[in-house]
């Protein structure tokens, strides 16, 4: 029988079962599949709380959900057209998200009573009428996969491990997807296990074919590829991109990375990607705690190092000393906060946007530093070499501002030709900057007003730095009350100093009296956001801030070109407070701290309002 | 490079072509510490110490924390970082660890190392990052004008105990003994003569050196080690910790005791031969653990000397080794093979 | 001969000399004969750098500035009329600030070739014409103490350490200060050591004689005691007067205080002071770092004490993500940052108000407390009591922002009626508060939001709280997205929440346009520029904030209600910008960070100017 | 308060009038650690033990940091602190030191005490604060999903090192030894036998305890302490160590060495007089730190039990003394003397 197919110009499907049925390598394997297929995307990833719960709990539900279309995309989307369904508690942890009429294929082998009532289902909502409104796929996948590799000597337990494979092999027949690349990568992955990877595979092609024969699916979809500017993809996540920005930092400073860490939800993935890469001459320390880790960055800054360190909001509060210190002896260095939910150890797997005054604010006396913000998972590379350029060219700590959002979700990213990245080097000092012929550590470039950085083992250049109040130049201590004073200012200028491109703003038609103002994670909700209202005629003006400190040149001018500015913020108005005490605009807020991103429909519902004036 | 990964001792550090004396190690900042401070013997010792070892000047830090004792590193024309308190080991670390070339001292105190910064101390000493730490132990906080320290005795008055201190003290020497330190010594302020002697090994050994210097603060602690000074008794108590020398004073030996401990003894009533032999290079550290709690009461006799030195791999040295393997193996790192690495695609 | 006496309504003395040669201690006791005498008075010791520096050198300078008068003063005086230098050194270091004709007071026998080259004197100032335009006794202060010692047998060094007694002695019968408190004082310091307190005296006696009977001193000045407010007085510096806040709020709350603290200047004496009064059940821990103090406070919260740590700006950094701990899990707490200048290290010995925006956000995630700062030396004890108030009663940790300048300058204290003492005792919770009869840890009172406190050892009542976000009410770790976001809420609502009273403008005949605002410890600087401008005629108004946060519900109101709003802060208008972004009013800033409280005349000069509209 | 004065063991801490059960001490918080976790097994050997204790169950603090281990308070039905990574032991040191009255236990790991808490470890134990402190060593962390611990093996490959660690390892016996602890032990999560019969020591001795258990992480660090479980292996690895008894296992002995030190030899080969015969209240340190040295290089035998155990006065009734003694000498605290208490004066 031949069976029916449908196009869609977009799906999203979430994967999710118990943190042991991987369902996070099928996603991964799902959206490869779909992004070599050349579809744009956009996944997020929904790991379960810190601890891994018992087997069939709610707590211990892990889920991926892609979306992907034939258009270009910009968030891994709001309510999922279809969810795979590994056990009852991923069931009920995930319904509530899925609209009407969706698909649920769900593994009735898994629908025991045990298993409901682990999760408080008294029926088995496969057969009452709980799931009236939406279009059930009942699929025994647990047998089914054991059925399929009978043929094996495996045992049951092992069999039943693939079947997350069955089920990628369906969605994939469900979707058109390729196949090579998933068998390919399973071979590699299970090199050494063969028998390992033929079941995996076997599984998966018997997914597929399932797809195919039974009757249970009559229709599969066809998503034709996005047409995206031409280049080479591939897909990544913000962790990686910005492990891979630091290097590409590394690489185009010329100077040797020093990564000094301390392991972090969500951050600690940054530490394990760049402890592959000691070929680029790269040093990772795992230190005993952030304020070991950012001390050593610093030290390894002082040493002539592109000093790093990375973290998430508890432990950028654990190095706010260090950080000011190296504020005021005027060294590189990168401070990567992977936000998450606080306040305090909070919600360590969830997103947030909560910590921009810490960074702002967080440390004592006036110690000001720039702040860099990445837009979208892809973005992060490029925010890690902003970060860089601006630490190595003012001397100066800077903090850049990823979330947990940006850190574990991925998209399609083209590659950046080497050549066109920036040259982002400087020259160490190495001869006397004085009329008389010494040094003056502290004696500034007249146009960036930085200090010259002279590292250990350049001759005649010996010098003393340290936390105690210098004097201009000679970088003596002084207790000098106006040499404070100055001093003061003068690091206060150099940060307002830093050049920064100015704010963009996508106004089409240059009609929109409403700005919607963002920063960070936010980027992708607020764009589609923008998309829904003008699709529906409305007009509204966009602009995206990358830059929280200094702020663009321009900034002010903006906001007081529009009648409204909306800025939404996973936070209680972080950003708002900022430009109103700058710009006395009367920014509208609106603030959702969930612990997750916002979604395209919810925003576009707040523009509208804004609009419309209520 | 691979002469970096067998670095041993100093010589991963250029040496100097010309000849160096105790005024090529003083800066021209005015040295500000209360008169009759020991930190001035220490320093002396230091300046005219540095010149032996030969080394580039340029190639030397001097990286401090916080305290009377952390002013050090401005007074010395080499690189300097006087950072903040507790710090300096982490500090130091990532320097050490990125720069094999360079000679790394740190100079802290009592409080400093002891207090809020013994964690990185103990982590420090574990991974056996190359320095030479230099801990100024005056068993007081000097430069917040007089609480008691980690060192200090239990029933101390001070500002902040009033009715005496209760918390047992910090044997420096057990502590970093007991966080795999591979170099521990003690020496003391006003035995220039010894005080180097120990800096020559310190410098000597490629790991972490743990030097405790007993060092008088005459404002807030004054004498804490006035026995050891009195001419009158410090032969008597001082027993020499020396490596294959029998550890002993003038009056007083260290013998094996029945229960198969250690104990100090008359030195007349035991021979030669039964005295206890130093050795600071076993890789059980049991003994110098032994030896480090015989100052148990105070001054009664105290062990100076160097307790323990061991050959271990640095840190900068073995992470040098993995940098080396990692492009042995897969050769130099190239941006482009990096970014097209993972599953990739073309479109147009 | 018997001499002229000239009536004075006030004067300013200051005491330099070196560190070894008793400023502060002479300071003292002038200051004690002068409020015996009932002047008003306020004191403003400078200590020398960190480390004490040898004898004789400029940063060895040790001063101790006292303004006295017969009417109620508010500051310690910009500019002395009398300088009393005890060396070379302490003439340079001081001289720039001495106004035209003012006395100096010159012990001449220091003035030794040596000491002069030290500070780079090449002639005498006291013999050319270097201080041809002030008014020079030049008095050989220390061969006269020792001359006056000779009958007692006392080495030569011995004696001369009591020329800063003979200086007391001169100084005393100049300003006809009484003497028996001062010998009285002696006589109990020395009392292990008869020989010295009598040569101490006997110095003591000589210097007013010589005042009494040489010709130097033609004129002496009386200034006769001000008009205060009927009641008992004793003069207090802000750190003993913010110990005894928290020891008076121990009482008050019917709570065991707790200190967990770890030494830093300029918070030290607060530990010191608390470590001498165990008999109020006071417990003192001298922690291993400022975050063990901070959890150890918190702990002991737990446990139902009053938890108070102390310390300055680089030990808030450190103890933010222990704060932010107490604010999750809603315990009493106070943080008291004694703040310094900053950044990093800065300069301990100087005052600042450069913590503000750290104490607002210094922490990971929305983490709101409130702040309270007093506004001169004796107002810490009330402030500390405030603080207490806030803490106990809303559960939540509560910041006091006191200063360098408030900590170890002093004032006379009207002492409070013990009586008068507002009654700050909360209840345990000991009983189940669920319907069910169960213990819900986070259901909260409806009108404070607090939540409940029960402490270990009340039975029934066993709970557990931590960091992680917990479910409104039982207090359960929740990742749930609703409860996270009303979580946050709640915890911003309790702290916006907070009673705080109404901001109280002094504006007498309602007709300012300008208003002068402050917080913390420009009060009296502010308050004294105020006088002046309105002694010549002019109109301001004058209001000073308390309570940083929450704001007082009338504070934009007032803000609005004038045409221009000047802001003096010894920061870089931090206050200005949570005003700006709160009320959109255009605050004018002025700013000056020189680690030195204002001048009354300064600001008087800035407020001129800003009611001159330029 | 004299009696709290002179307080020991659990003196000071209320009785229960009701009979306990295993039940009793059960939250009803689902436990949520992966299936097959060591901390399973150490949550219910604690369960069952605490009654045997017979304290008012309000009495009992559970206090921890960060980690899969730190979630322990929530499945106990006492009170509980879950806070922050690493800060425990200062956590539970305020309550501990202004509560006589409680019993306070800190619950860590190998991360959260000798990472980042490692010096407030090290404070609290040679102040000697009245906590048990059960340190679940698994050598890894868990929590953040597998990165080495300071306990983890030098070359351990983890997540954050692909080529393997280089830092040398924590003992944590040895460290607490050099920081002056007056209890220490080792124990392993799968002998509860055992495990428990070291809590009831631990609980008998007022100050700090520190009891270091074996814990087994399967699924970052699965069988790294399987030899200790193994019946074929584990009676002779494993070297009971007992106050009073002769130090062993089936088939090995500790015995002096003839270098003066201790080694392990064949059981067979000596004779049960010369076996070395524990004292775990020795005043020196030194023979129980040698002890903590026998399980270098890891698992040929590991020396598992009390190596140290003396009496030292707790911190808080050092604290409760001078209060009393404070109250003693000037009375108890008057607010209108301490206000009236400088030079005052009265005007009008
Ligand atoms: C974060 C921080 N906490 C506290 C201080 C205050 N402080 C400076 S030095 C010091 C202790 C000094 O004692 P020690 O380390 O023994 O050095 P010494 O002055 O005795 O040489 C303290 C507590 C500080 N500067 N920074
Ligand atoms: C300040 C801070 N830094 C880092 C973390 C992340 N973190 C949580 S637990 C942990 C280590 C856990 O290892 P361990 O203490 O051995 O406990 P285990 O999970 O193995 O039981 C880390 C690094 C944190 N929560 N807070
Ligand atoms: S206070 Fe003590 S340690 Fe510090 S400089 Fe003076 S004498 Fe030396
Ligand atoms: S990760 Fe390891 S330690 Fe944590 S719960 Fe799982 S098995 Fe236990
Ligand atoms: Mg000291
Ligand atoms: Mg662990």
């Amino acid at each position: 029988m031949t069976k029916q197919v449908q196009q869609l110009d977009r799906v999203i499907i979430r994967f999710a079962g118990d943190s042991g049925d991987g369902m996070q390598l099928t996603g991964d394997r799902f959206t490869a599949g779909t992004a070599e297929f050349g579809n744009d995307l956009s996944t997020l990833p929904n790991f379960p709380a810190e601890i891994r719960a018992p087997a069939g709990t709610l707590p211990g539900v892990s889920s991926f959900q892609l979306h992907f279309a034939d258009h270009d995309i910009l968030t891994p989307g709001d309510a999922p057209n279809v969810l795979v369904a590994m056990n009852p508690a991923a069931l009920k942890a995930n319904l509530g998200d899925l609209p009407r009429g969706a698909d649920i294929i769900a593994n009735t082998d898994e629908f025991t009573k045990r298993n409901l009532q682990k999760v408080g289902y008294d029926g088995n909502p496969l057969e009452d009428d709980t799931l009236g409104e939406w279009r059930v796929h009942a699929v025994p996948l647990t047998s089914l996969t054991v059925r399929a590799l009978e043929g094996f000597d495996l045992s049951k337990k092992d069999a039943e491990r693939s079947k997350n494979m069955f089920a990628l092999g369906l969605l994939s027949w469900l979707y058109h997807r390729p196949t090579e690349a998933t068998i390919s990568f399973l071979e590699q992955k299970f090199a050494k296990k063969p028998d390992i990877a033929k079941a995996n595979i076997a599984a998966f092609q018997a997914g597929w074919n399932y797809g195919e024969t039974t009757e249970s699916f009559s229709v599969s979809y066809e998503v034709k590829p996005a047409k995206l500017p031409p280049g080479v993809y591939r897909n990544i996540s913000g962790n990686q991109a910005l492990a891979y920005g630091l290097i590409a930092a590394s690489v185009q400073s010329k100077l040797p990375l020093f990564l000094g860490s301390y392991p972090i939800t969500p951050a600690s993935d940054i530490l394990h990607e760049l402890s592959k890469h000691k070929r680029f001459g790269i040093r990772t320390f795992q230190a005993e705690d952030e304020i070991a880790g950012v001390g050593a960055a610093l030290g390894a800054a002082f040493g002539g190092a592109l000093g790093v360190t990375t973290t998430s909001g508890p432990g950028v509060a654990l190095k706010a000393e260090t950080v000011g210190l190296a504020v005021t002896t005027e060294l590189p260095l990168i401070v990567v906060d992977v936000q998450r939910a606080g306040p305090s150890t909070g919600m360590p797997t969830k997103t947030e946007q909560t910590d921009l005054l810490m960074a702002m604010f967080g440390r004592n006396g006036e110690s000001p530093l720039p702040i860099v913000a990445p837009m979208s998972p892809s973005d992060c590379f490029d925010a890690a070499i902003e970060a860089a350029r601006i630490a190595v060219k003012y001397r100066t700590p800077v903090m850049l501002l990823s979330d947990g959002y940006l850190a574990n979700g991925s998209e399609p990213w083209k590659l950046p030709e080497i050549s066109e990245l920036p040259d982002i080097s400087v020259a160490y000092t190495t001869e006397p900057n004085a009329e008389d012929g010494t040094f003056l550590p502290f004696k500034r470039d007249t146009e960036t007003l930085a200090r010259p950085w002279a590292i250990p083992g350049t001759a005649g250049l010996e010098h003393r730095i340290g936390g105690i109040e210098k004097a201009d130049g000679t970088g003596n201590i002084s207790y000098d009350p106006n040499n404070h004073d100055r001093m003061v200012r003068v690091r206060q200028a150099k940060i307002d100093g830093v050049d920064v491109p100015d704010l963009q703003v996508d106004d089409p038609d240059g009609e929109a009296k409403v700005l919607v103002l963002g920063w960070g994670s936010t980027y992708g909700p607020i764009a589609a956001a923008v998309r829904r209202i003008r699709k529906s005629g409305g007009k509204v003006a966009q602009a995206h801030l990358r830059h929280l400190n200094p702020l663009p040149a321009n900034t002010g001018e903006i906001l007081k070109s529009y009648d409204k500015v909306l800025l939404p913020e996973i936070n209680l108005g972080q950003l708002a407070l900022l430009l109103r005490a700058r710009f006395l605009v009367d920014i509208i807020s609106y603030n959702r701290v969930r612990g997750l991103p916002f979604k395209a429909e919810e925003l576009a519902g707040v523009i509208q309002d804004v609009i419309d004036g209520d | 490079m691979t002469e970096l990964v067998n670095g041993k001792g100093l010589s991963l550090i250029p040496k100097s072509d010309v000849k160096q004396g105790m005024k090529d190690f003083k800066s021209d900042q005015e040295v500000r510490w209360c008169p009759g401070c020991g930190d001035y013997a220490i320093l002396a010792a230091v300046q005219s110490f540095l010149p032996e070892l030969g080394l580039k000047r340029e190639n030397i830090v001097f990286v401090s924390g916080i305290g009377c004792s952390s002013r050090f590193p401005y007074y010395l024309n080499t690189y300097g970082f006087h950072s903040i308190h507790g710090r300096a080991p982490a500090i130091a670390t990532g320097l050490a660890a990125s720069r094999p070339d360079l000679s790394v001292w740190v100079i802290t105190g009592d409080g400093d190392a002891l207090s809020i910064g013994g964690n990185h101390l103990i982590h420090a000493l574990r991974r056996n990052v190359n320095l030479n730490i230099l801990l100024f132990n005056n068993r007081i906080y000097g430069l917040t004008k007089g609480q008691y320290s980690p060192t200090s005795e239990i029933g101390k008055i001070t500002k902040s105990t009033p009715m005496g201190s209760l918390d047992k003290p910090f044997n420096p020497i057990s502590l970093a003994l007991g966080a795999e330190a591979s170099f521990v010594a003690r020496t003391i302020d006003s035995d220039r003569k010894h005080l180097q002697s120990v800096l020559r090994e310190a410098t000597a050994h490629r790991g972490t050196s743990l030097v405790e210097i007993y060092q008088n603060c005459n404002i807030f602690n004054d004498n804490a080690f006035e026995q050891l000074k009195d001419p009158e008794i410090r032969d008597d108590i001082t027993l020499r910790v020396e490596h294959g020398q029998p550890i002993q004073s003038a009056s007083k030996a260290v013998v094996r005791s029945a229960d198969g401990g250690i104990e100090v003894v008359d030195r007349a009533s035991v021979a030669e031969a039964d005295i206890l032999v130093h050795d600071a290079h076993r890789a059980d550290p049991s003994l110098a653990f032994a030896l480090s709690r015989l100052d148990e009461p105070a001054f009664e006799h105290v062990p100076i000397g160097i307790f323990r030195q061991i050959d271990r791999p640095a840190y900068d040295v073995l992470m040098a080794e993995q940098m080396e393997e990692a492009k042995a193996q897969q050769g130099p790192g190239e941006l482009s093979d990096l970014l097209l690495g993972g599953d990739t695609w073309r479109i147009g």
